[in-house]
């Protein structure tokens, strides 16, 4: 048993820290932020593009693809790793659609997307959810006709984030309308630009962008699906399995900001990390961070030793968003009437930084399977109990 | 023992409910939001013609003569359609402190005019070190022949940039009891060295900055004693306290409302989402944090209307309310799901104002501790 | 509205303080602990016969029957008040039995029964639950055979505590077997002395006693049923609306004794009181049980308005027990590595009594309905959601 | 990064589960809490038979050179079982004060003795204050020629009651820095003035007061340097949180397994109750404390073992463990229902195993305050 990080793993960490330290300028991050925190923008893209040529995007990733063949465990630590400096960590291309491509994609196939990914040229969009498939995927109703030799798609998608900067729709839609719902599902690459597709902005409380996407005889060509027909819903589950994870990293930045906020912040005489009540709800967040990680990186040793972590992954998951909604509701506390403001407001702490990451991580505990649905992974998968 | 509103308090609500579901929707809320003012005055004329302003005022000032528990039932109805504007300084704040701690030709001069809709108050208590407790305040009044010079700045006073009062709350002695040496001063909104600079909040709300620079004012316009303001100031903290409890139990229940519409509509393999019975025990702990948080409420507000002792059942009231409306509406989000994190879902409207309203006027940890002081520990 | 008690509540949780402290000797409390706090055993019958003659067992019954006519609200201070001053709130007779003879009983029944259980003469244990019938009380499977002018009884009873010391057992049990479940349930009155019933003791993590119940061929006169045949599961439902609550009086005083300790307890020369981690736990105690007693006393002002509390009973019972477990778990903090003390061991604290409640609070969650069915039944009875 | 337990330690565990399953199952449990002696000599042979007391100790002393993980992995196992008996007295406590402070005379004449299961030892450290701090030590030693004269009374010492040896921790010296001046002191079980008087604990272990009157002691039997107790201590204590939460875990995972056999076994409306959301979602929550506990431990212990500064990691997992366990042993009654609260089922075994062990050796707001010290707050 060894819970250290390698001597290449801390290098890799440094080295990606100096880089984004050094790269990374203000309206980047502002763009990303309003993005909703996946890269597409125009300067997103560009730094996006470094990144990638370093081989951090896609580390795990075979040389032939781009990759670095790097262990599980260092993927994992550059991942939290640029979450903690800002730069946005969930990558459809590279997390979702690139690994299921390489799982189950065909030759040509591979050889066409993956090295434009792994060179972060292109990004993709996730396009599961809809009006009435949320935690419920099998619901999926986007129809997409076989008209031959080409797909003719119509129907609606919801929350799709991003779908206004990527290239790419990574999409499930519906090609059997008789099987059962679980067997009637392909997964397609789709590109943003085709003739009758219109997206539309929703904005989040927490001031970010999303979309509502709605497809109106959008022609997908036939080479554009990926594996086999009728199989998607299967390959969304069974990426979930490989790449379910909630890197903490931008949550445990906002905790260290808050401690040394609490260590210079002065109220009656003395910092307020000298009152008993903050010092213990903040040395219980970091335990709970420790905690966090402890799972994080089990995730990785598991697929590293040949493994693939099914409950596992849920529970990183739910444990970790309902941390760094801790997080974010300790550092709205520790403010106190400060919390109130905003980024752009007079007298407003910590850039506004608290409340905009605290509106944020009320989503964390929903999107891509909600707590409920994770605990009854846990419960179902984990410990085989009954479903009836 | 009685748990039910009086007949007058059932109609100060249905009505209250009834006008503000026509004249507040979500919309309205939405674009006061983003506008400067933050309040119409067509819609603050008609509250006034309703009686609003004056719901805890005698009738020789124009009011109704109700009392404390009457304003707590409307504020709860405000909350729950999170009315923009004024109110809660001009009432809460204003008069309170103005039927506290003013003379007769203050009151004479000020009430009637509030209750008429025709002069704004607020309250400039608040300052850097962003506490309530007597010795935090700092801006300093100092006495120059018949008049006071003001020195200072206040945060986070409430509709500042619209009142036409600002009820200043200076130190005029430095006693080694903080308590001493306070004074209110009733400032005009064109006083000469005054200014306002909003600030931009999250919760909707409108507050600024309000600095004073060499602000003469006279003693005439010294509110109460002169050193002995902290009493009126006290009472009035314990008034905000409650009334803001009540805007929160009115805007848990809408969210509570919001997360029974969708679960009960919305459904996910093959059954209504509310049918599951981890959303099903969601809204059942949201329901007893809302009832709960109700209760507590009209426990304090009863206890102020009848002019009970009643420090530690505020503090009490205060500490539950806060945490269990950031609770339920916590649950509220977890059982809606995707839709309630969206701007154009109402359900942000009041996720926002729960924390804000939480942290206001002492958040949990500053009323468990005076509960803790009065429990003798 | 109106929050306060009247002075005639007061000057009767006065009155009635002041008697149990003149009458309680510590081998009364002692025998009542060791019995699963329900009386029934010989120093208990007698302090309550003494209660029963002010009016304080039933005090809530018409004069005709042994009551005093009080409010609930009166009712409900009583109850409140013994529980705190050690004397066991849960009357099986006075408080579940009694009533629903009064309200579905003949009045033969009535005149037979009532001034027997408002004089404090007679008590009944709980005959509910079963091995197989626990949260569900429909699967109640004791079988009671119609043999012409009496049942005849066969089955097993668990958990039916008290039954070792009670005269007679309120019994469920099928009546007829072909009907849905919920329609074949009577319930009746059975001398606990009847041949053919064994009571066999099951001893509980907190130390006191409860009972497993064998009936074989047991003879019940049909007098002793109670209303109409097959209406039983109605009766135990409709009880359960009119009778589900929970005085946390006795879990008020262990807070009580708390406090003081708090105050007196000096650790680096001052008291625990002043240490802000305990100060801050204890004020928090002091709200939820705040909050616990306007759940409790709301049922009573329901009933006094001539409604029926629903779902606000399994709110209070819900809330209350659950407080219950957090003072415990408090008291066992602040008392640190003396928490293991049981009560005859040398420098034991404060008799042991915390580690003893604590471990009796985890029961409260569970029996009388667990707090996963209040949260349904606040679901769906209180908020209408549905079933489907 | 490596999650996996090695061979070796696979084979520990396995060796200690079918060992302990088949001698000490929960019967025995039940009859070792009433039995005065809390523990039998042969089981205690056997387990010496076994290699067990020896698992950290090197070959020279009769030991199989284990290390500290390997220890963490047998108390787990113990702890599953619930284990009667002075184990953890003597292996985590004693065994790790004479090998951290004794000199080779003592090592040579103990640790052998240890290994083979012929000396029980037990440490004399907490007081009447309850407090593990090093200002907490008064019981005081006397230098007196070349002897010193012990005085003053420890309470809740392990396995007194059957110790061969009872290490004291005195004070003898005040010094204005109070972890200067406490020495330790090997004490044999008939030395004159010692009285060992049996506590009765809820936790199933015994536990007892040690009075010291006038006990005279020759500096031979000083453990370490004279004033220099207090590293050794230290150390010791920190062994024995991650010893204490090893068991936890141990405890943890039996108490989940009786909680799964029951919802899976036992029918309630008609299906399984282990099929409803609610006591799923419970289990899942136990399950996630469980996990999280037990890397916790691992991870703590592997920084012990590798001999790294882990003082922030050791009162990080003491801290996490504590609360986790105790919140994961009432869910798991909660799940359980009735059945679980009687006496004859055996959750309610690590109800209170797991409350005791919560607040030894610090209990959570004990070590988050460290971890507070170690963040810099």
């Amino acid at each position: 048993m060894d819970f250290e990080f390698t001597k290449e793993d801390l290098k890799v960490r440094q080295e990606l820290r100096e880089f984004i330290e050094k790269e990374g300028t203000p309206e980047m991050f502002r763009e990303t932020e309003d993005n909703g925190d996946i890269y597409g923008a125009p300067l997103g893209r560009e730094i996006i593009k470094k990144i990638a040529a370093k081989g951090w995007l896609t580390p795990g990733w075979s040389k032939e693809y781009g990759g670095l063949e790097a262990s599980e465990a260092t993927c994992y630590a550059i991942r939290d790793e640029m979450g903690y400096m800002g730069v946005p960590f969930g990558f459809v291309a590279a997390h979702m659609a690139g690994p299921t491509i390489m799982r189950f994609g065909s030759e040509a196939m591979k050889k066409e997307w993956l090295p434009r990914i792994s060179t972060g040229e292109i990004e993709f969009a996730l396009g599961y959810t809809e009006p009435q498939a949320g935690s419920d995927l099998s619901a999926i109703s986007m129809r997409a006709e076989d008209k031959g030799d080409y797909f003719l798609l119509n129907g609606n998608k919801l929350f799709n984030t991003s779908c206004h900067i990527a290239d790419y729709h990574w999409l499930a839609a519906r090609t059997d309308f008789e099987a059962a719902k679980h067997k009637g599902i392909s997964m397609m690459i789709v590109d943003l630009k085709s003739p009758g597709i219109t997206i539309g902005p929703i904005i989040t409380m927490a001031g970010w962008r999303t979309n509502e996407v709605s497809y109106e005889d959008v022609k997908v060509p036939k080479e554009n699906i990926v594996g086999k027909v009728n199989q998607g819903f299967y390959y969304m589950m069974s990426a979930l399995d490989f790449e379910r994870n909630f890197p903490l990293g931008r949550y445990r930045r906002i905790f260290d900001i808050m401690i040394k906020y609490a260590k210079e912040t002065i109220v009656d005489d003395k910092p307020i990390a000298k009152n008993p009540l903050i010092r213990q709800r903040l040395a219980q967040m970091a335990i709970e961070i420790k905690a966090t990680y402890l799972l994080y990186y089990n995730l990785a040793h598991i697929l590293d030793s040949g493994r693939i972590p099914t409950y596992e992954a849920s529970m990183e998951k739910l444990f970790a968003t309902e941390v760094a909604q801790r997080i974010t509701n300790l550092g709205m506390d520790m403010l106190g009437l400060y919390n109130q403001l905003v980024e752009d407001s007079k007298w407003a702490k910590l850039k506004g930084s608290i409340q905009k990451y605290y509106q944020t991580s009320i989503v964390e505990t929903i999107y891509a399977g909600t707590s409920e649905i994770q605990r009854t992974i846990i419960a179902t998968k984990g410990l085989k109990m009954p479903r009836r | 023992m009685d748990y039910d509103i009086n007949e007058d308090q059932k109609l100060i609500k249905d009505s209250a409910h009834s006008f503000l579901s026509s004249e507040c929707n979500a919309m309205f809320v939405r674009d006061m939001e983003k506008s400067d003012q933050g309040f119409t005055p067509e819609l603050w004329q008609k509250m006034a013609e309703l009686g609003w302003m004056g719901v805890m005022l005698p009738e020789e000032y124009g009011g109704i003569e109700g009392n404390f528990l009457d304003l707590t039932i409307l504020l709860e109805e405000m909350g729950y359609f999170c009315l923009p504007g004024p109110f809660f300084s001009t009432v809460v704040l204003g008069i309170t402190a103005i039927m506290t701690a003013g003379n007769s030709k203050q009151k004479e001069s000020l009430l009637p005019k509030i209750a008429e809709g025709n002069c704004i108050v607020s309250l400039a208590m608040v300052e850097e070190n962003a506490s309530i407790k007597p010795e935090s305040i700092l801006v300093s009044a100092k006495k120059q022949d018949e008049n006071f010079v003001i020195n200072g700045t206040k945060l986070f006073v409430p509709d500042a940039h619209i009142a036409d009062k600002i009820i200043c709350v200076a130190r005029t002695k430095n006693a080694g009891n903080k308590e001493d040496g306070i004074t209110l001063f009733l400032i005009d909104k064109e006083a000469a060295g005054l200014q306002v600079t909003p600030l931009k909040t999250f919760g909707g709300d409108k507050q600024s900055e309000v600095t004073f620079k060499n602000l003469v004012i006279s003693s005439d316009n010294v509110l109460g004693e002169v050193d002995k303001g902290w009493p009126a100031i006290k009472k009035v903290l314990k008034y905000a306290a409650i009334a803001k409890c009540a805007e929160l139990v009115g805007g848990g229940q809408r969210a509570l409302e919001l997360t029974l519409e969708n679960a009960n509509e919305r459904e996910q393999f093959g059954q209504k989402i509310g049918s599951f019975q981890a959303v099903q025990h969601h809204c059942a702990n949201i329901l007893t944090y809302l009832e709960t948080s109700k209760w507590m409420t009209y426990m304090a507000a009863s206890k102020i209307s009848a002019a009970l002792p009643c420090d530690k059942e505020v503090s009490m009231a205060k500490a539950w309310v806060s945490d269990s409306c950031r609770n339920l509406q916590a649950l509220a989000h977890q059982a809606t799901g995707g839709i309630g994190f969206m701007e154009e879902h109402d359900l942000q409207l009041y996720f926002r104002r729960i924390k804000s309203g939480g942290s206001s006027y002492g958040d949990a940890d500053f009323h468990r501790e005076i509960v803790a002081q009065e429990l003798g520990l």
